[in-house]
C-alpha cells in the first residue's frame, strides 16, 4: 500500500471533491469511479444517479456501462429515461453532475463531439453529447474529472458541447442556467478551480509529486496559477483498498 | 391486437429500404436480433434513429444499412469509440452517413412529442452549445406567461420502432422490466412496432418496475430467445461485457468487420 | 431525507396560511386525514389545487380554509354535486371562492411543467372551447417546425403538496401503487411535500406497479394508518362508497354540513 | 324479461353502438354502463380505458367513480394520468370516446361547466370539463349519452366546455381537432346523428313506443327528423339480463 498511480490520485481526489454532496448524476467512466469510490469511504450515504434510470443506485462493483443490470438492481428507484431528464435532472434536483471530458477550455466548457484534425482531414468524431449539455446546465455544482495533457486542456474547443462558464463569470446567469456550473476540475497531476472573479480556471493544488511547471506544460493555454499552490493530501490507505478493490471486483 | 410472427416475416413485413428506424433499450434489451435480420435482409437507405447508437448500430452502419443517423451518444459504452461509426462519418465507408444530433434531453423529448402526438416539446436544453448549429431539429419557443426563451425540439415518428422485451402473451400484449430506457415513447411514437422476445407466455404476470404494453398497441410479436445479446434481458440473461470488449478489435478493421458480418450475420439465420 | 414526524406536526410545520397546497389522489390515496388535520389547525385563505377537488375539498372549502380553487372536476363521482363547493361559488358561503378551471389534460400538464422545472407546458387541447375565456393560465404556442398553434399551460409549483402512499420505510422513501394518478409530478412540482402512509415497514419491497418517491425528494412523512378514508388504499382498505353516498346529504345543508366538521373532525384529534 | 325502463332503452343502445370499436375512453356514468354492457354482450374483446390510468379494464361489477380499486386490478396496464391523457388520449390512438352531457346544442357540442340561471341568480355550478374536452377533440369517433329534456337539449349553451361539430361542418378540421367527432347521440327517446351534409343532429331512430312528436317537444331546439325515423331493434332478453346482472352486481 505505498505508491500509487496517478489514475489514482485523480480517482481519489474526485471522489473527495464529492464532500458535501447528498446526490450526484454521475456519468460513466472516470466519474463513475469517483463517485463509487466516495460512496465506500467518506459518503456511505451519496444517492448515485445514473440517466440510464436508476436513482440511488450501489453497485457492488463498477458498472462498465450506465445501463449494467446491477444500477437498476441496486437502486432505490427505476424511472424512464425521459423522466430521469426531466423530472430529475432538468428540475435542478440534482447537487452535484460528475463529468468527464474529451476537450476543456480555461472557462471548463466540454467538448465531447468532434475535433479539427487539420485543413486537409476530415473532422474526428468523439461520442457526443449524451446526458452532459443539461447535466452540466441543470445540477447544482459540476465536477470535471480528465487526464491532463495538451491535446485534452486545449486554448479552443472544436465544439461546444457543454457550457461551464462559457466566456467569463456572468456567462451562465445570462444563459439562464441553472447551477452553478463547473467548481473544480480533477486531473492526474492536481486541481483546477474557476477564479471567483474571472471564472477562469485556476491551479490551486498539485498532487504529491506534482511540480507546477508540469501541469503548466501539459496545459494548452498560458495556465494561472493560484498565489498559492497547495499540495493534495496522499490517499490514504482506506481510500487505496477501497478503490483498488473496487476495480477489481 | 399484435400479430405473432417469425422475425424474418416481421422484419420484411415492417421494415422497407429509406424507412426511418428507431431501435432503443438503454444498454438494457437492445434488439440485436432483429439488426441482424435487417442485415440479413440487405435492407438499405435506412435513417437509424436511437439514443445510443451503441455496437448495435456499428453493426448496421458498418453493413451499409444506413443513409443517416440519428442519436445523442455514439460510443462503445465503457470500451471506447465505434469504429464503423467514425469510419462511415470520417471517411464515407462504406458510405457516408448523414448525422442529426442531439442531447440525451433532447432525443428523449423527441420521442415524448412523438408519443404524445405533438409536433414538438420543449427543453430546457442546448443552452450555449454548438449543438443547434448543425442541426434543423432544435428551435426556440417563448414561454407566453414569463417571456423565458426554451428550446424546443422536433417529435419523431419513426416509421417503425423496434424494442425487445422480456416477455409476451398470446395477444401480443408485451411486459418488460429492469431499465426500460425510453422504449415505451419510442414504441407509441412509432407508426409500426416489432417487439421481439425472450419468451410467449400464457399470461403476463405483473413485476415489480414492469412496463406493460398492450397487444393493440403493437404491430408485430417475434419470439427471439437470447434476441438482446450482447445486451441483455434482466431475469434471463446478463450483459456481455466480453462481446463489448471483443468488438474494438473486430470492428477497428474493415475487412475484419466484414468478415465478422459474413460469418456472424448473414451466414447464420 | 425525509423527516418522519406526526401529521400534527407535519401539518403545523409546512403549510401556512395563504399557501397553495396541493392534494392529489385520482379517486384513490385520497390524503383526507391530512385535510382534516389542515381544518383542526384552522388554516385559512389556501389556494387549493387539485385535479379533482373531490369531497375533500368540499369539507375544507365549506370549513372555509379556501381563498381559491384550480382544478378540472368538482363533482362528488358517481353520486352528484360537491354542494359545499357550489355554495361557495353560487353564494359566497362561507366565503367567496375564486375558481381557476382547466380540463384534466391542462391540470395534469400543468403539473408536469411543473414537475420539470419548465415554465409551462404544451398540449393539444382546449381548442374551439370557452375554457381559456375564464384562466390566465392558458395560452397559445407555435410550433417553431410546422406552424402549428397549440395551447400552453402555465407550470403549476405548488408551496406543498400533499399525498397519501401505502408504505414509507425509516429513510422516508415511499412507495405507492394501484391507481397512483399525477401524484409523481404534483409531489415533484411542490416546493415541500408530506406524504401521509398507512405504516411505515423497515424496508419496501417492490411491488407490481409500484411508484417508488426517494426520500431526498419528500420534506416529511407521517404515518396515518386509514388516512384515506373514505377514499381508500390498495391492499390495506376498499372505497367507502356508502360515505360518499351519504355524504350528499351531509353537505347539501350548511347546518348539517357545519355540525359534521365540528362532531367528526374539530373534535376529534 | 318483458318490458323495460327508458334508461334500459338508452344504455342497450348505447353499447350497441360500440359496434366496430377496438377501444373506449370511458366516462363515469352512463357511458361507463353502456361501455361495460357492450363488453358482456357483443364485443368481450372491447378494450375499455379510463382516465384514472386504467387500460383494458375489466370490471366485474359497474365502478361507482372512475378510480374504483377493481379498474386498476383488472387493467392490462396501469399508467399515471399525465401519461394516459398524452400518450393515449392524445395521441389519438383510442377508438372511440364515450361522454355524458349536461347540456347539449344541435352540433353535439357538450357543456358541463356552468348555466346561466337567469341575470337575477348566480350562474349554476356543474362539475367542469374533467377529461371530457380532449376525449371528444382526440377519439377516433365520439358516442354521446344523456336523457332526452328541453333541459338538457338547448337551443345555445351557457358555455363551450367539448366541442362536437362547432357550428358546422368545416369547424373541426379548422379547429384542427384530430377525430371526427361525435357520430350519435343516444338518449332515452333515440338516436340522433350528424346530418352528413350540414353536420346538424337529426333524429334517426327513436325506440320502441316512442313518437317523434315525443322527441320533438322534449328538444330544445327546432330538431330536424330523417326522411325514414328507423325504430331501434328492441333490447334482447341477453342484452337485458347482463345489463340488470350488472347493475345488481
Amino acid at each position: 500500500m505505498t505508491g500509487w498511480t496517478p489514475d489514482e490520485l485523480m480517482t481519489v481526489n474526485a471522489a473527495r471533491a464529492l464532500a458535501g454532496a447528498r446526490t450526484c448524476f454521475v456519468g460513466i467512466g472516470l466519474p463513475s469511479a469517483a463517485a463509487n469510490l466516495a460512496r465506500r469511504t467518506a459518503q456511505p450515504e451519496l444517492v448515485l444517479v445514473y440517466e440510464s434510470g436508476a436513482l440511488g443506485a450501489k453497485p457492488s462493483r463498477l458498472p462498465l456501462s450506465i445501463g449494467d443490470g446491477e444500477l437498476a438492481d441496486t437502486a432505490d428507484a427505476v424511472v424512464s429515461v425521459p423522466e430521469m431528464f426531466n423530472y430529475w435532472l432538468q428540475a435542478g434536483r440534482i447537487d452535484v453532475g460528475f463529468l468527464g471530458a474529451a476537450q476543456l477550455d480555461r472557462y471548463a466548457n466540454i467538448n465531447t463531439t468532434a475535433v479539427d484534425r487539420g485543413p486537409d482531414r476530415p473532422e474526428g468524431r468523439l461520442p457526443g453529447a449524451g446526458g452532459a449539455p443539461e447535466i452540466a446546465a441543470s445540477c447544482g455544482a459540476v465536477l470535471i474529472v480528465l487526464r491532463h495533457s495538451t491535446r485534452n486542456m486545449v486554448d479552443r474547443l472544436d465544439f461546444v458541447t457543454s457550457v461551464g462558464h462559457g466566456s467569463g463569470p456572468r456567462d451562465r446567469s445570462r444563459l439562464g442556467l441553472l447551477g452553478k456550473g463547473p467548481v473544480a476540475v480533477i486531473t492526474d497531476l492536481g486541481i483546477l478551480r474557476p477564479d471567483p472573479g474571472t471564472a477562469e480556471l485556476t491551479l490551486t493544488e498539485v498532487h504529491p509529486g506534482v511540480t507546477v511547471e508540469q501541469v503548466r506544460a501539459a496545459t494548452g493555454w498560458p495556465l494561472k496559477i493560484a498565489g498559492t499552490v497547495a499540495v493534495t493530501g496522499p490517499p490514504t490507505p482506506a481510500e487505496l483498498a477501497a478503490l483498488r478493490a473496487m476495480k477489481a471486483a | 391486437m399484435a400479430e405473432l410472427a417469425t422475425l424474418r416475416e416481421a422484419v420484411a413485413e415492417l421494415i422497407h429500404d429509406g424507412d426511418v428506424v428507431a431501435m432503443e433499450g438503454f444498454t438494457h434489451l437492445i434488439p440485436f436480433a432483429a439488426a441482424h435480420e435487417v442485415i440479413r435482409q440487405g435492407l438499405a437507405d435506412l435513417t437509424l434513429v436511437r439514443m445510443t447508437p451503441d455496437v448495435v448500430y456499428d453493426q448496421l452502419i458498418g453493413a451499409g444499412a444506413a443513409r443517416k443517423l440519428v442519436f445523442s451518444w455514439g460510443g462503445n459504452p465503457g470500451v471506447g469509440s465505434l469504429h464503423r461509426f467514425r469510419d462511415a462519418v470520417e471517411n464515407g465507408w462504406p458510405h457516408p452517413l448523414e448525422v442529426d444530433e442531439h442531447s440525451h434531453a433532447g432525443m428523449a423529448n423527441r420521442y415524448v412529442a412523438g408519443a404524445s402526438g405533438l409536433p414538438f416539446a420543449v427543453v430546457r436544453a442546448y443552452r450555449g452549445t454548438d449543438l443547434a448549429s448543425r442541426t434543423s431539429t432544435v428551435s426556440t419557443v417563448t414561454c407566453p406567461f414569463t417571456g423565458e426563451k426554451l428550446a424546443a425540439v422536433a417529435a419523431l415518428n419513426p416509421d417503425v420502432t423496434v424494442i425487445h422485451a422480456q416477455q409476451a402473451d398470446r395477444a401480443g400484449n408485451v411486459q418488460l422490466w429492469g431499465l426500460t430506457g425510453v422504449q415505451k415513447e419510442a414504441a407509441l411514437a412509432a407508426r409500426r412496432v416489432l417487439v421481439t422476445v425472450e419468451e410467449i407466455v400464457d399470461r403476463l404476470t405483473p413485476r415489480p418496475g414492469g412496463v406493460v404494453l398492450p397487444g393493440w398497441a403493437i404491430t408485430a410479436v417475434a419470439e427471439v430467445p437470447g434476441g438482446a445479446h450482447p445486451s441483455y434481458a434482466a431475469g434471463y440473461s446478463v450483459r456481455d461485457n466480453g462481446f463489448y470488449q471483443a468488438w474494438d478489435a473486430v470492428s477497428r478493421d474493415r475487412d475484419t468487420f466484414t468478415a465478422w458480418i459474413r460469418d456472424n450475420i448473414l451466414e447464420r439465420p
